[in-house]
């Protein structure tokens, strides 16, 4: 069963109840950031993109003391999975689920347009279903993108290969222009040591489905999917 | 607090006539308080009475079997099948955008947003229709930025995805720059609300943030006077939007509306709380008493005054079934909204504002929010306009090398790609944006149905300023061309008719002539016009812009496997042009870069052709004979053939024989 | 080396949703007695090669023109060294 | 009455794309001798009910917990009156 978490200002909610509903025929919940518990039938949790409190101050920095997020914390270390898009991700960089921290991005634009993210890690649920190295064209959307982690964070990831997605071009090169908004280390997406809490930037739930023209991010609800075992609704 | 006396330079003050001051007088049957004094001229502005334009929007024709809300609410409302109706609007904030840009902008999305929700839609598509003066002056590109990040900031905040729309450059705007915004939304047809006050002794309920000095003279009044040098000091706190708390109120009164707890609901938009209550307990045929100590405010010792027509953002006004005030502030509770009942409905048809008790306005709703002053003012075509509409052609030198005219004409900021800009709006929240920004009609998916709405701004000023009837007729015509190339039928338009003063003659010619050419075109489209707004007064002391009467127009794609876009798909695919390419250079883009000329008749338009050619589109892409289709508009036959070439995902030639 | 600091701040009256929200979640976490928050910019800005007056006049000047948005905002600065 | 005055500064090494562009922008606009440009957040919070002692830990409180984000930002504080 996934559960979808609604923060005041939680905008792709919808989006990705839609996906798991209707496309994906699971069994999926609205969970109101105030819960502070999450009950056991919940296998995957996801924070979804949006502006949690208008992302003022900084994104994520008062979501993250929302009530729902000390039991998101418990549910992560018994090993549930947890995913974080976009404004998820951040929430999951403030409450210090996952290391480092998103700055504004480089030019200062907010940017949405489709992008192409390199798949450097199938061995975690999220990207079971994917090939190693494959390129995936993933919508961004976003102002604060530009991930930053300081120079032993940044070492430690790459050792424990935490990162997930990268920014590349086309056909799978880590180049400078294809890195949309100065990430270092193009980084799109990371995952903690164990592999069940993963944050990323671009959003699946935006090109799963081919009449609005991509499907790449099929591949992420699918590998979930595998791996908690197709429950279908009733 | 001693009443402020009513002076002559007060009422001037005021922009009020000799007239419509005594006609107050005549109204309540005595001299009018200070507070009512306020209420009244915001109430009998321009912006909110169209006290010059009513008599002439009477002309647009508004019915059609599909068409459920005409003219007079806050949005219009189509029948689109499946149970379900789709509600738009479009909004102009041009003055308070020439102040503070960012903000002006944002508060005029939030504004178009409550519009529509407030009607018990969900907003799905927002659109926007921009004009500057020329990007070469450090203030013009301030002024395009900010516009820019403040659309942006305040849409992605709100997770309603701006879908497209239109911008064009010209000196006609260095004065006045134009913002008009669009948006739709879907409802339940059964369940669609209005801004009505009914039920007597009902609880009048004041929603959302709380009230502060904003705007205080803010969108009304400064919509409805010219910018001089005065108008620098006249700023009033500038309306500053928060779109986490529109959120918020979004999601709470769409929560309202699925529970059976109100009668009628009304955004708080320019002229605040004295628009929304008299406008909805005239729609209802009832009174509102309300007491002004209950209004949560953010600032200390506001004057009733000042309460009456803040323009803080962010705020409704309900009026609740009796008895379920509880229901109604647990909601807003849960959204950490204020919900606070701030008076009742009465019977007796009146406005009634107390402070602490005392009465501060005492005022009959329908004659303050139906019968405002109408004007039927001069109307004189200017000497100009036959020497503007003649162009010899022959005596212009025809370009050596057409290539840099083609490269010359795309690079042009009025046709070049605006991706700079949409790629700075969230255009793809909500997931259904089936065709993205960049193609001739934004086409947005309607769940839960196979059905999809292609939505468009489209307007050319440069031809409505040539022949306001012609440039009318184009806008709409223009409009259902680019709504059939995305494979869509045209249903209904709204309109933001921005035009300059019109107590001047010829600024009423440009406006009644306009009209006119609308509607002739919309009755014989059979397109209907359900909603809209005016924005006069867009000159300064030197400077009239050009008549910009644009059009909002959506369609709807019955299947959208059907919906079209505008680039080639495939060599060896054969390209046709439909309909005839005369030698219209009139007004055109080439005559303005090449040969700094703005003159000469806007391409003609032939009414039957212009159905026929539209029909033969629609029919051919149903039966799947057209791969891709797209309009010629400015920049003609060659930039259309560029844009086909260069905006699909990867970059086509084509060959053809003139 | 001369640094200027500058302080840039929301008009009075000017309504400043990020303050707003900021207050409502400090309340949230149990802090008691907060009258009022208000959410401006710092800026610091190192400059070289001029006297403490040329500074002063250059960094008013840099506010009227970019740093703050003079219909919204006010700014105020300090000079050191 | 009390006031606090909260400066919020990125650490040192971090990139400030911020700073950076308005760094440019100025140079656009002809001024010289810019070292170098830091953008950062500037609190003002109103307290009541509180001496001065409270008040100082409990802004440096709000300041670990909420206002700065410790992994990349520093902050120091003032408390007036």
């Amino acid at each position: 069963m996934f559960g979808i978490v609604i923060f005041p200002g939680s905008n792709c909610d919808h989006d990705c109840y839609h996906v798991l509903r209707q496309v994906f025929n699971q069994n999926v919940q609205f969970i109101w950031h105030k819960e502070e518990r999450i009950d056991k039938k919940f296998r995957v949790i996801i924070l979804p993109g949006g502006f949690s409190y208008g992302d003022y101050l900084r994104t994520g920095a008062i979501a993250r003391f929302s009530p729902v997020m000390k039991a998101v914390e418990r549910f992560a270390k018994n090993g549930g999975l947890v995913l974080g898009i976009c404004n998820g991700f951040q929430i999951l960089l403030e409450a210090g689920l996952l290391p480092g921290a998103m700055m504004r991005n480089k030019d200062l634009k907010f940017i949405c347009k489709n992008v192409y993210v390199k798949v450097e890690k199938t061995d975690i649920p999220y990207t079971k279903a994917c090939k190693k190295s494959q390129v995936l064209k993933i919508p961004i959307a976003h102002a604060e993108g530009n991930y930053y982690a300081d120079p032993e964070i940044l070492k430690s990831l790459e050792e424990n290969r935490q990162i997930v997605f990268r920014y590349s071009t086309r056909n799978g090169e880590i180049t400078e222009e294809s890195n949309p908004n100065g990430a270092v280390n193009n980084i799109a997406g990371i995952c903690n040591k164990e592999g069940n809490i993963l944050g990323m930037m671009p959003h699946p739930e935006r090109c799963s489905e081919r009449v609005i023209g991509n499907e790449d991010g099929r591949l992420i609800f699918e590998s979930l999917i595998e791996v908690i075992g197709s429950n279908l609704s009733p | 607090m001693k009443d402020i006396q009513i002076t002559k330079e007060l009422i001037e003050a005021h922009g009020l006539t000799e007239e419509e001051y005594e006609r107050i007088i005549k109204i309540l049957g005595r001299e009018p308080s200070y507070t009512e004094l306020g209420i009244f001229t915001v109430m009998w502005s321009e912006h909110c009475s169209y006290k010059s334009s009513k008599v002439h929007l009477r002309r647009f024709p508004t019915d059609a079997p599909w068409v459920i809300q005409g003219p007079g609410e806050n949005a219009g409302v189509i029948d689109i099948g499946d149970g379900l109706a789709a509600v738009f609007k479009m909004e102009s904030h041009n003055h308070p955008s020439f102040i503070e840009p960012y903000q002006g902008a944002a508060t005029g999305v939030g504004g178009i947003l409550r519009d529509i929700f407030t009607m018990g839609a969900r907003p799905i598509a927002s659109l926007n229709s921009l004009r500057f003066g020329l990007l070469d002056k450090p203030k013009h590109k301030y002024l395009f930025s900010g516009v820019v990040s403040g659309i942006a900031g305040y849409g992605n905040c709100i997770g309603v995805p701006t879908v497209g729309g239109e911008i064009y450059f010209n000196d006609t705007y260095n004065g006045n720059i134009l913002v008009n915004v669009f948006n739709l939304g879907i409802a339940k047809k059964d369940k669609i609300f209005k801004g009505k006050a009914a039920g007597i002794d009902n609880p009048v309920i004041y929603v959302g943030s709380k009230t502060g000095r904003d705007g205080i003279h803010g969108a009304s009044l400064l919509a409805s006077h010219e910018f001089d040098e005065k108008s620098e000091e006249m700023r009033p706190t500038v309306q500053v939007g928060d779109p986490f708390t529109e959120k918020l109120l979004l999601e709470a009164c769409l929560e309202l509306m699925d529970k059976d707890l109100i009668v009628g609901i009304q955004d708080m938009g320019a002229a605040g709380l004295t628009s929304s209550s008299s406008e909805m307990a005239s729609r209802g045929g009832t009174g509102i008493e309300i007491e002004l100590s209950l209004i949560p405010t953010r600032e200390e010792g506001m004057t009733p005054y000042e309460l009456m027509l803040s323009e803080s953002q962010e705020r409704m006004l309900i009026v609740a079934k009796k008895g379920k005030e509880k229901g109604v502030e647990e909601i807003f509770k849960k959204w950490d909204l204020e919900a606070v009942v701030i008076g009742r409905v009465r019977d007796d048809g009146i406005l009634r504002v107390k402070d602490k008790g005392i009465v501060v306005a005492e005022i009959p709703a329908k004659a303050l929010a139906e019968e405002s002053p109408v004007y039927n003012r001069t109307i004189k075509r200017p000497d100009s306009q036959n020497e503007l509409q003649s162009l010899e052609l022959s005596k212009l030198q025809l370009p050596k090398n057409y290539n840099d005219v083609l490269l010359k004409l795309l690079g042009s900021p009025n046709i070049a790609s605006k991706e700079w800009v949409f790629e700075q709006y969230d255009h793809m929240v909500r997931t259904n944006t089936a065709v993205l920004p960049g193609s001739d009609a934004a086409v947005i998916r309607v769940k839960g149905t196979d059905k999809a709405l292609a939505i468009k701004v489209d307007c050319n000023s440069r031809y409505c300023y040539l022949d306001p009837f012609l440039g009318g007729a184009l806008a709409v015509a223009e409009s259902a061309r680019n709504i059939v190339c995305s494979g869509g039928r045209p249903l209904a338009i709204t309109d933001c008719l921005n035009f300059g003063n019109p107590e001047k003659p010829e600024v009423m010619w440009q406006f009644s002539e306009a009209v006119d050419g609308i509607s002739e075109a919309c009755m014989r489209l059979k397109i209907p016009v359900v909603s809209g707004n005016v924005s006069f007064y867009n000159e300064t002391k030197d400077q009239r812009i050009y008549p910009t009467p644009v059009i909002g127009m959506v369609g709807i794609i019955d299947n959208i496997e059907q919906a079209m876009t505008q680039w080639f798909k495939r060599k060896g695919d054969i390209i046709v042009l439909i309909g005839d390419n005369g030698d219209d250079l009139g007004g055109s883009e080439y005559l303005y870069i090449f040969h700094e000329l703005e003159r000469g008749m806007p391409p003609s338009l032939d009414l039957n052709k212009e159905i026929n050619i539209q029909r033969l589109c629609l029919q051919a892409i149903k039966e799947g004979i057209i791969i891709s289709s797209h309009d010629c508009s400015e920049g003609g036959l060659a930039v259309a053939l560029a844009e086909c070439c260069i905006s699909g995902s990867e970059p086509i030639g084509a060959e053809i024989e003139l | 080396m001369i640094k200027a600091k500058v302080y840039i701040t929301l008009k009075k009256g000017v309504l400043d949703p990020q303050g707003k929200t900021i207050k409502q979640a400090l309340e949230h976490l149990e802090y008691k007695g907060i009258e009022d928050i208000r959410l401006g910019k710092y800026i610091e800005i190192t400059l070289n090669g001029k006297s403490k007056s040329e500074a002063e006049r250059e960094i008013k000047d840099m506010c009227e023109k970019l740093l703050a948005n003079t219909v919204i905002e006010d700014y105020r600065f300090e000079i050191e060294g």
